[in-house]
């Protein structure tokens, strides 16, 4: 599909971040004109993926987090969240709701989950040792 | 971000602002967690009013702090959650459940 | 000041005038008026020319340029102590009540587009905005749950949590058609015809199975 | 210098993606508790450098806008701003107020009088046919 417009934002694995990735996701999506809603759902989204590099894949390790963003056409957003961290062994296993290798419970296992409702296409791609990606597609349903 | 807590002899109420996310869920863990381990409230209520946005993180925070009220023998309360944020939490499964009696809302 | 130098400045003043245009052009549409904008340059550029000493060999406009543009942006000070984390919650604030306003003139959502526009600022602000701090009171978000509805507490969440800890434990206990069901319906907020879809069934069959599954799921919880 | 945090943003040299890397920079640099002041500085600074890689570098060709950001010890920022495009034969006249290789009127030769006005330090690096660097630094006067 044809690239309207794409960035790669390349950051620390620290917990502030987390703010910043999602505004920044979100300021360029908005060249879509999305609705509120819409942008709320891609903030809450990225901060899914976005957090769990930092706490799972780089388990508080301080190490770069990639993020692409594409525009592509029909108002669909791509959106990759990359880390180079342990990777995930089961990916299925790791994608089903309330699965979590968290036993502090602070974490209910429901990042992936959320990803999902939050956008129209979730893809994992994963290699234990090497790291994982995470591609979100969501359209924007535009007014024009 | 600031938190305010009001608490009296059996209850603590929580007022939370901001963002919750990973970053922002550990201080306010440790700081609601300090009050409620010194007060031991019956009650715990948090108010999401003034919270803008939430990811599973928050779930996390509630979820953890439900657990922290049955060991003391309480009861968690959650209060004017925001439209958004109630989305989080249904989309997570925590509404739907028990309030299918509406009905297949096909969305 | 002698008369000749009085002269020399006002000549000055006439020739230069076109940079205290060029600076507060690039000031302008950021909230204050260009008038204001261009006697503040001019009052740089008098400055300047007061201070400026020829025999330093750099030319007049280069040592204008910044005196005009610090003069100009002095108008944007504030006070010079606000904080972006507070404008942005008022700004977000805003933001929130003409989300509402607008939902309720265009009978649809409003895209941040429309809402830039509505309160003039540009579309990257609003999402910035976004980040800040929620409206007191935020519009529900779902037509078919009573929308248009302000507020809407959360029945007895407590019940909830305690489902959600168990349902973990219960859901493994499904056959895998079923766990398969639910999660599609419940965690990914899929609707039923979607489900169907994935799951190779009709609607009603999936709509049948699921009020099965959830009476049964029910029955275990309480 | 101790760098504290940082991120690095890469974008498509569209004129659609200078509000877009404004508010990325700005976002990025709110960790600080800056004023309204300091940060529309920040965003003035970098709207300049941005439209000059678009305008002058790249002469509207879709090329790569480079941006790193490091928050420094002391509440010192840095942004540096890097084009592959054409370079600039004298930096030290194309600074100079009023110097601008524009003929059609519409530039002022304002963009790097207004750098300097709204950074503590400008730096720019050129290399006529590689490129070239913008670093602005500034300190944010932090909360107390
Ligand atoms: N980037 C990653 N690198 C390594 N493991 C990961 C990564 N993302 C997720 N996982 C694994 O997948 C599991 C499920 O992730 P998910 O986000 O759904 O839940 P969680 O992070 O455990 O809890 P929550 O997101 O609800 O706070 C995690 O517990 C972790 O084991
Ligand atoms: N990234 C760059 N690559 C190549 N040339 C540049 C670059 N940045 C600036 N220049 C050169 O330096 C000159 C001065 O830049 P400056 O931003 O001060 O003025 P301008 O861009 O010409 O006008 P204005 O910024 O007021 O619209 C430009 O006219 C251009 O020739
Ligand atoms: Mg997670
Ligand atoms: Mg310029």
């Amino acid at each position: 599909m044809k690239v309207l417009n794409r960035m790669r934002l390349v950051f620390d694995s620290r917990s502030a971040n987390e703010g910043f990735a999602r505004t920044a996701v979100a300021a360029f999506v908005a060249q879509l004109d999305p609705t509120v809603e819409e942008v709320n759902d891609i903030r809450t989204a990225v901060s899914e993926a976005v957090t769990n590099c930092i706490v799972h894949a780089y388990q508080n390790e301080i190490q770069p987090i990639y993020i692409t963003a594409c525009l592509l056409q029909d108002n669909w957003v791509q959106i990759k969240i990359r880390d180079k961290g342990c990777g995930i062994p089961d990916v299925k296993k790791a994608m089903e709701p309330l699965y979590t290798t968290c036993t502090t419970g602070e974490r209910a296992g429901l990042g992936f989950a959320l990803m999902e409702s939050m956008s129209d296409r979730v893809k994992v791609r994963s290699t234990p040792g090497k790291g994982t990606t995470v591609t979100l597609e969501k359209r924007i349903h535009s007014r024009l | 971000m600031p938190m305010q807590i009001q608490t009296s002899e059996t209850e603590m109420v929580v007022h939370l602002t901001g963002e919750i996310d990973h970053h922002s869920a550990k201080g306010m863990r440790e700081e609601i967690d300090q009050v409620a381990q010194r007060l031991q409230p019956r009650r715990m209520i948090l108010d999401f009013g003034e919270i803008t946005f939430m990811d599973s993180s928050g779930i996390g925070l509630v979820l953890g702090r439900y657990s922290l009220m049955q060991s003391l023998g309480g009861d968690l309360e959650l209060t004017r959650v925001p439209g958004h944020i109630q989305k989080v939490m249904r989309m997570a499964g925590l509404d739907r459940l028990t309030t299918q009696e509406q009905g297949g809302n096909n969305r | 000041m002698p008369q000749g130098l009085m002269q020399r400045r006002d000549e000055m003043i006439e020739q230069n005038i076109g940079l205290v245009h060029a600076c507060a052009h690039r000031f302008q549409g950021k909230g204050i008026e260009y008038d204001d904008l261009f006697q503040a340059g001019c009052m740089g550029l008098v400055k300047a020319f007061d201070a400026f000493d020829r025999d330093r060999g750099v030319r007049f406009s280069t040592y204008a340029v910044p005196v005009i543009l610090g003069e100009i942006r002095r108008l944007f000070r504030d006070g010079g102590t606000v904080k972006v984390s507070r404008t942005l919650k008022e700004l977000s604030i805003k933001v929130g009540r003409c989300r509402e306003e607008l939902a309720l003139t265009l009978g649809r959502e409003p895209t941040v587009g429309e809402i830039a526009q509505a309160l003039d600022i540009t579309p990257e602000a609003v999402t910035e905005a976004l980040g800040a701090a929620a409206p007191p009171l935020s519009l529900t978000w779902d037509e078919e749950e009573g929308g248009g509805q302000i507020d809407l507490p959360v029945e007895s969440p407590e019940e909830k949590l305690a489902d959600l800890i168990s349902l973990r434990h219960m859901l493994e206990q499904l056959p895998q058609a079923d766990q398969q069901l639910l999660t599609l319906r419940y965690f990914q907020g899929k609707t039923q015809t979607q489900t169907a879809k994935v799951l190779g069934m009709t609607q009603v069959q999936v709509s049948r199975r699921e009020k099965k599954l959830l009476l049964l799921l029910r029955s275990q919880l309480l």
